[in-house]
């Protein structure tokens, strides 16, 4: 197991976790009702109550390597149920940021299906899910994606040929253009 | 005057952020003050002994103490003046410490504020006049309101030092929470095995009178005389006659009554005693069932009652005492666990509370001392008991801790392997609280030798998956989340605030904190007293106690009520409203706006009506001195002359020209 | 109108000491009080509008006797209110209430003149025009340009309670201020400069405390005592500040808007302006007006445990 | 705090004894850390705080006044926050007639047991006098010279001649 | 007639197309009327916020714009993954610093105060269940079903401000309110693996398959959804969890508004019932009244 210096703690993290959140991570005292009720506990690699206590130590390589960060669903239990009001889901979710700012990517699959989401908005305004998927499947290699669905899908018109492009189109996408000059840093 | 200044640094306290020494010189040059110096503790033996020297060989004829808040230290420095030959209102003190030292750390800030302080209670002080307390008779009786285990060890010890106790409780049976408890923490010991007898020696003690189902209406008077109305309800019972005998229970034909006693889990006749063991042992009618109130007929209890003793038309009853002390034990409530959406919010029968799962082990409940739950009347295999339900949580403002609820859901876990041995309670818990004598070891007993699966973790949400109850929970010391299947859940519900507590307070001005306990005077010093003279605490209205702790402060309050009530008379506070009879012009305003009744209109000489104040029954809040234009009625010791020179030091006036003129 | 007074008062006269009423002063633009204590004095009794003094404030110094009192609808409010605060006895009073076209204003008769009262040389009303000869110049001023300010705004021209009332009632018609108008537009900066150039000017004469119907308070008054000392004697625009604020709020929840202060005060000084502010403040937040109903007790002598109108301070 | 960057200013607190000079201690015992600008005068109740007590302050140059009671309800006498209450707003809504800025004087309730409730009212009632600035000030009598008349008055039995 | 802002939705365009145009005949049906977001584009949905919060909002906002210029003050959206993003862009944007810093990725600033609502919301609160009792013509009865919410339509309480967070009840009240028998279904605002069906479909096989593990339990004929991401979770992918957990699982997935089109007798086309992945006519053939089996 990891043995963590306390003493290493990284101040400026939990500092930008508190800031980014606007939550205080401090009021956490670890009772464990976020983990209790999150429903994807199961394929965490450290569960979310867990993930707030390696905030409040300051173990910034630990959190953002974490695979938890990555497959936490924001179906918010975790905050509705916190006996300390803490907004559980967006510190996940700045967690997320974070680590995708930083480079890690621990759950691949995760990230590239939002990416191929957020192109697919990108370019036609709005999200044209044939075309996202053929896009997810380009970008992760995994051809076989739900492909036992298509016949289902397909035959009852799930999945329209064409995307629905609307007139806004080149406003979404100048929206996408500023945020990634850094038109907005939260 | 000659005035004495003497600041104290209380050790590092005020000296850590504060230049005493700067301060005592600045003190040299104020007005009056011919004497001024530093000491490290003034309240301390050799500090005190240091303020009466001076006095002696200065000559002072005031002194004032810059040191921690009058709250504090106030009474003690009256003391000292007084034994260095001073009248004790000749003194003043500057509260540097809570307000100056213990909140800034700019040392150099500090000492001007101080300086400040230590001038403005130095021209409060050269307008002081010295003053001497009126005597009066003290009734010699002590009103217990509430009769739980700490009220009626309030009132058996008062009545056991020879005082006369009138003891009011709301229920129809004295006992409160702890007559509905099956076994105590940490002996498991039977609990009305305990309280019984105590509850018996209430009944037959000469010196006490008790009055359930019974009220306090109003409270007027201070401390010494209090005059107390009490509302007896009708209970259509003629207590005089009833002999308890049980016997109109039996033929009751309306059995539907709600059973408080036993947290509603099952109904009750509709008259009623509420257990065997009830003081007093006599049967009440419910008016909202019984079928003789609603609808005019039936009487059948009327009809068989052996002494004749129903009374359909019995009406509620007004009964006036008069009380030199009074001991407020009115209890706790159990926090309503239906805040938290998640335990089912009452759709599941299969959830309860602890106290409801007390009156299932007890003999005396509806199941006779078999746990049987609520849905099916099953025996339940796997029960698990859930801490800290309205304790520890901020989300729903009950962020402190309740205190013994580890304790007793210990206990519930050991009596629940004693009742089903084939049993496995599971205990979610965020943290053991067992500070006490034979406390901890008790849990640690519940876990290695009764089998209890302690659980660090809170759960988070409980629903029905069969006739069982999927409980999922954390456990946050393996990491991970838990579920479990539970044939019966036990909430151990926190503690909270009685209701009727506000009102209760605010009759007796009894200030309650910000969850609605009362406040105590000092959390240290003063456990027992409140800050209205001649009104004390005792047992959980102060705050969440377990029963040693509430019998004890029973005792506390009681020492206190003797304590008092020993005297024949009693000094009253001399710091009351005084009228200067030719400023008067008897426009009768201060009697208007008097809450006490202190002040009342006489004629002089020339039959001119003149206010004149009853020193005794002022107490003190100079209401009046606001209401009079023309200054003719003064609160002494906070008058209009020694407020203004405490302005003007803070603020003297500058000459500064803004505009043109 | 006078006419049906007199009537009124002889009939009355034997059972009171005596009866406040007005009659001509030292000259043709002045009216003075008259007491009235036989029905030969009644010849001397005058009404109209240079009737302005608020006979009223006689009466808390004649507490205990039984007097009569001619009151205009404004002076009416004096006495209900003084009733109120227990500082005459009603029952002792005979009110005789007339109803009012208003009065006038000294000052702005002086400014509507092209010289000094005291050159005023002939005065006669022609109903609501004034006819003088000024320092030998012939004028004519309207009494709606030379009209008390209280008067614009009167919204009590009809006595109240009276136990006589003489005269067809008036239906009021109340108007803005203007100078109140232009002083509630003030920045607040320029109010308390406004005030500090104006205090520069009082001399702490204590005209306007010794004309208020209800400061009763006489020798005692906390302005001129030491114990409680209040109050620095230097004339200086802050103390007579001071003063003046001891002035208004001892009247709060009690004035009556009769303006004796602002028309004795020598060097005119408006103090309807701080008089009608508070008044303003106790009528929106007690919906109270002073003297306008008998047995009222006043909003600052009682409370309620629950105040519509005040919103609990949160932080 | 921004507060206590800038020079000092000169605030003035009326605080009722039972409740909210209990709260101030409660905040001292718990170190909750104030600006240093207030200085408190104790009195036994809200309502023995004349309205002309804070006229008088800021008068003589305050540049913020607080005044502190029992919640309603909770007055150690019972009834002298309700008569305070009347009294303050009515002197609160009348200040902006005088000219001196009405939000260099508030008022509010904190109980005994409210200590971080306190630290917020101080810290946020000193930001706002911070952020008004020094008051105006009216022109004033020389210093000293009002205790020289003030004193004697207390010392002996009040002249005769004035009761 | 009340009147709202509507905002569709991508997915109604595509795999829940069916929930779109029975959202719409409805609300048609029950007096409602829905004024599109003109040129509305994506909300961002879930991948956005994940990415930044200031981009999700300024998707969102750039749809709030367009409510606004309808003049609107609520704009409702079947969809609670939209909602969600539509509701968190609204409330946060009250912040200010937060709004200049969305408003800066806009071609136009968002200055507007409209409101998100669901359409089950509006449904409940403008309309009525009263109402919509009324306008029955077609009762289910015989029919037994669990209501299943969803994890993020009420929640967090604070943010949604809308009905029970842990035991919700404005859809059961609606179906019982059309004649069905709604069974007291535990697992209401459990996840049922929201997004995680492409990327992590183990997920999705797991949580879906809890949910209709307990609905099987209470012995249901059909589940009913407000959310289609929930719904394909549950319906098209029912194939999947019974292939991942060895079950066999036949439990048809209605959108309440499909439900409470037959109730109504809306035009059979609008409901698009034959694009439900697993069958529903065995179900609908337990309706006693004239079962309008196809």
């Amino acid at each position: 197991m990891r043995i963590y210096d306390l003493a290493t703690a990284e101040q400026d993290f939990i500092a930008e976790v508190a800031a980014r959140s606007h939550q205080d991570v401090r009021t956490c005292y670890q009772c464990g009702n976020c983990t209790a009720g999150c429903p994807y506990t199961f394929v965490y690699d450290y569960s979310v109550s867990q993930i707030m206590r390696l905030i409040q130590l300051g173990q910034q390589e630990t959190v953002l390597r974490s695979k938890s960060i990555w497959l936490c669903g924001s179906c918010q239990s975790c905050t509705t149920r916190c006996p300390n009001r803490i907004d559980v889901a967006k510190i996940m979710d700045v967690c997320r940021h974070m680590a995708r700012e930083r480079g890690y990517a621990t759950e691949r699959e995760v990230k590239l299906f939002a990416d191929s989401f957020l192109r697919s908005v990108e370019r036609h305004g709005r999200a044209f899910e044939l075309g996202l998927m053929v896009d997810y499947v380009l970008h992760s290699g995994k051809v076989f994606t739900d492909l036992d669905l298509a016949p289902t899908a397909l035959a009852r018109r799930k999945l329209p040929f064409q995307p629905h492009p609307i007139v806004g189109r080149d406003q979404v996408e100048r929206i996408f253009q500023r945020f990634r000059q850094g038109g907005a840093h939260a | 005057m000659r005035i004495g200044v003497f600041i104290c640094h209380c050790g590092s306290n005020i000296a850590g952020t504060v230049d005493v020494r700067a301060v005592a010189q600045a003190a040299k040059g104020f007005a009056d003050v011919v004497y001024a110096s530093d000491t490290m503790y003034a309240c301390s033996e050799p500090g005190q002994e240091g303020i009466i020297q001076a006095v002696r060989e200065h000559n002072l004829d005031g002194v004032v103490v810059a040191s921690c808040t009058p709250r504090m230290h106030e009474p003690t420095f009256r003391r000292t003046v007084e034994r260095a030959g001073l009248n004790r209102y000749c003194f003043e003190m500057a509260n540097i410490r809570e307000h100056v030292s213990w909140i800034g750390k700019d040392t150099e800030r500090n000492t001007i504020k101080a300086t400040e302080l230590v001038r403005m209670a130095v021209e409060k002080l050269r307008r002081n006049r010295p003053l001497t307390p009126k005597r009066f008779d003290v009734t010699k009786r002590v009103l217990v309101v509430g009769g739980g285990v700490a009220g009626i060890q309030a009132a058996l010890d008062c009545a056991e030092g020879g005082q006369e106790v009138v003891l009011v409780e709301r229920e129809q049976s004295i006992g409160g929470k702890m007559a509905k408890l099956d076994k105590t923490f940490p002996t498991i010991d039977c609990s009305s095995c305990v309280l019984g007898p105590k509850m018996v020696d209430v009944a037959q003690h000469p010196k006490i009178t008790l009055h359930t189902m019974a009220e306090v209406e109003s409270v007027s008077g201070y401390v010494g005389n209090f005059q107390v109305t009490i509302r007896k309800k009708a209970r259509f019972v003629d207590w005089e006659k009833c002999t308890g005998c049980g016997l109109c229970m039996e033929k009751c034909p309306s059995r539907k009554a709600p059973d408080p006693f036993n947290e509603y889990l099952c109904t009750a006749p509709t008259i009623n005693i509420p257990f065997p063991q009830a003081i007093p042992k006599k049967a009440a009618i419910n008016p909202e069932t019984c079928i003789m109130k609603q609808k005019g007929k039936c009487g059948l209890c009327a009809k068989i009652c052996p002494v004749k003793c129903i009374d359909f038309d019995q009406q509620d009853e007004l009964v006036t005492v008069d009380v030199g002390a009074i001991v407020v034990a009115t209890g706790y409530d159990l926090f309503d666990w239906h805040k938290y959406p998640q335990y089912g919010q009452g759709r599941y029968p299969d959830v309860i509370t602890s106290l409801q799962y007390e009156r299932l082990l007890s003999a005396s409940g509806p199941t006779g001392g078999h746990i049987k739950r609520p849905s099916d009347g099953k025996e339940p295999k796997t029960v698990v008991f859930i801490q800290c339900v309205g304790s520890r949580d901020r989300s729903v403002d009950r962020p402190y801790c309740s205190g013994f609820c580890c304790m007793y859901t210990a206990k519930q876990a050991i009596l629940t392997k004693d009742h089903i041995p084939d049993s496995q309670s599971y205990v979610f818990y965020m943290d053991i609280r067992s500070p006490g004598k034979a406390y901890d070891e008790f849990t640690r007993r519940a876990m290695e030798e009764y089998g209890a699966q302690y659980v660090r973790g809170r759960v988070a949400m409980i629903y029905p998956k069969g006739d069982q109850l999927i409980v999922r929970g954390a456990d946050t010391l393996a990491g991970t989340q838990v579920e479990v299947a539970a044939d019966l859940v036990v909430l151990a519900v926190g503690v909270e605030a009685a209701r009727g507590a506000a009102v209760l307070g605010e009759k007796l001005r009894v200030v309650p904190d910000q969850y609605g306990f009362f406040v105590e005077s000092h959390p240290k010093l003063r456990p027992v007293e409140t800050n209205t003279a001649g009104v004390f605490l005792a047992g959980a209205c102060q705050g969440p106690k377990d029963i040693p702790a509430s019998v004890a402060q029973g005792s506390a309050a009681a020492a206190k009520v003797l304590a008092l009530l020993v005297k024949d008379q009693l000094e009253s506070d001399p710091q009351v409203s005084r009228v200067t009879p030719a400023r008067c012009v008897g426009c009768g305003k201060c009697v208007q706006t008097c809450p006490f009744g202190a002040i009342k209109l006489v004629e002089d000489r020339f039959g001119n009506p003149k206010a004149e104040v009853v020193e005794t029954v002022c107490q003190g809040c100079g209401i009046c001195t606001v209401t009079c234009p023309q200054g003719a009625i003064q609160l002494e010791h906070f008058t209009d002359n020694q407020i203004l020179a405490e302005v003007q030091a803070l603020c003297p006036p500058r000459i500064r020209v803004n505009y043109a003129s | 109108m006078v006419e049906a007074l007199k009537t009124a008062i002889a009939e009355r006269l034997a059972d009171l000491e005596m009866v406040i009423g007005w009659e001509m002063g030292f000259d043709a633009l002045h009216a003075t009080p008259l007491f009235i204590r036989e029905e030969g004095d009644l010849h001397r009794l005058t009404l109209g509008p240079l009737a302005v003094h608020n006979l009223a404030t006689y009466l808390p110094g004649l507490k205990g006797k039984k007097v009569g009192v001619v009151v205009k609808g404004c002076d009416s409010r004096s006495v209900i209110q003084l009733a109120n605060e227990g500082l005459i006895k009603r029952e002792d009073i005979t009110v005789f209430g007339l109803c009012c076209d208003g009065v006038i204003s000294h000052r702005k008769l002086r400014e509507a003149l092209p010289a000094d009262l005291g050159f005023v040389e002939q005065a006669t009303w022609h109903s609501d025009r004034l006819q003088a000869v000024v320092a030998g110049h012939a004028v004519e001023v309207r009494l709606q340009d030379i009209l008390a300010d209280k008067c614009i705004s009167c919204r009590y021209p009809n006595a109240l309670a009276a136990d006589v009332l003489v005269g067809a009632a008036r239906t009021p018609a109340p108007q803005p201020v203007p100078c109140q108008d232009a002083f509630d537009a003030l920045p607040q900066a320029e109010k308390l400069a406004f005030w500090e150039a104006t205090m520069a000017r009082c001399i702490r004469c204590y005209a306007c405390r010794n004309a208020c119907p209800l400061c009763v308070c006489r020798d005692h008054c906390i302005a001129t005592t030491r114990d409680p000392l209040w109050l620095g004697q230097e004339n200086s625009p802050a103390e007579n500040f001071m003063f003046q604020m001891i002035h208004v709020l001892h009247l709060a929840g009690r004035c009556t808007e009769c303006g004796e202060c602002e028309r004795s005060c020598p060097v005119d000084i408006p103090l309807l302006l701080l008089r009608r502010s508070m008044n303003r403040v106790t009528e929106e937040l007690f919906d109270y007006q002073a003297g306008t109903t008998p047995g009222q007790t006043p909003p600052l002598l009682t409370f309620q445990v629950e105040e519509a109108r005040i919103n609990e301070r949160g932080w | 705090m921004s507060a206590s960057d800038s020079r000092e200013l000169r605030i003035v607190g009326f605080l009722c004894n039972w409740c909210s000079y209990g709260g101030a201690d409660t905040a001292g015992v718990a170190r909750f850390a104030q600006p240093t600008d207030l200085r408190i005068i104790r009195v036994p109740c809200s309502g023995r705080i004349d309205p002309l007590f804070i006229v008088r302050a800021l008068v003589n140059g305050a540049d913020g006044v607080l005044v502190s009671g029992c919640h309603p309800r909770d007055c150690h006498y019972a009834e002298g926050n309700f008569y305070a209450r009347r009294r303050l707003e009515t002197l609160k809504r009348f200040l902006d007639a005088t000219g001196i800025d009405p939000a260099r004087f508030e008022y509010t309730w904190v109980s005994a047991s409210e200590g971080q409730r306190w630290q917020h009212v101080v810290t946020e009632f000193t930001r706002r006098i911070h952020a008004l600035g020094p008051a105006p000030l009216l022109r004033h009598v020389s210093d000293g010279a009002w205790f020289d008349a003030a004193a004697p008055a207390a010392a002996g039995p009040a002249c005769p001649c004035h009761g | 007639m009340p009147k709202v802002a509507y905002y569709p939705g991508c997915s109604g365009q595509g795999t829940s197309l069916e929930y779109e145009r029975s959202t719409r005949a409805v609300c048609q049906a029950v007096g409602l009327e829905l004024v599109d977001v003109p040129d509305w584009s994506c909300c961002g949905s879930s991948p956005a916020h994940m990415v930044n919060h200031v981009l999700s909002a300024a998707l969102s906002a750039r749809n709030l714009d367009l409510a606004h210029s309808l003049g609107m003050e609520v704009v409702a959206t079947p969809c609670p993954s939209c909602l969600t993003n539509l509701r968190n862009a609204a409330v946060e944007m009250e912040d200010e610093g937060f709004r200049s810093k969305v408003n800066a990725l806009l071609d136009r600033p968002y200055t507007g105060a409209v409101d998100p609502q669901s359409v089950l919301q509006v449904l409940v609160e403008q309309v009525g269940v009263d109402e919509v009792a009324r306008r029955v013509t077609k009762p289910l009865t015989g029919l037994r079903v669990a209501c299943y919410y969803g994890c993020i339509m009420n929640r967090p309480p604070e943010r949604m401000r809308f009905d029970d967070h842990e035991n919700p009840m404005a859809m059961d009240r609606l179906m019982e309110a059309i004649g069905l028998e709604v069974a007291p279904f535990p697992l209401k605002v459990e996840c049922c693996g929201a997004s995680f069906g492409v990327p992590r479909g183990d997920i999705v096989m797991r949580l879906s398959g809890k949910l209709l593990d307990a609905a099987r339990g209470l012995g249901v004929d059909a589940m009913v959804t407000a959310c289609p991401l929930c719904q394909m979770n549950l319906d098209l992918r029912q194939r999947q969890i019974n292939a991942a957990l060895h079950e066999r699982f036949r439990i048809p997935v209605f959108y309440y508004t499909q439900l409470l089109g037959l109730a109504l007798d809306v035009p059979r086309q609008e409901l698009g019932l034959d694009r439900l992945c697993v069958d529903p006519r065995l179900a609908l053939g337990k309706i006693k009244a004239p079962a309008p089996v196809q």
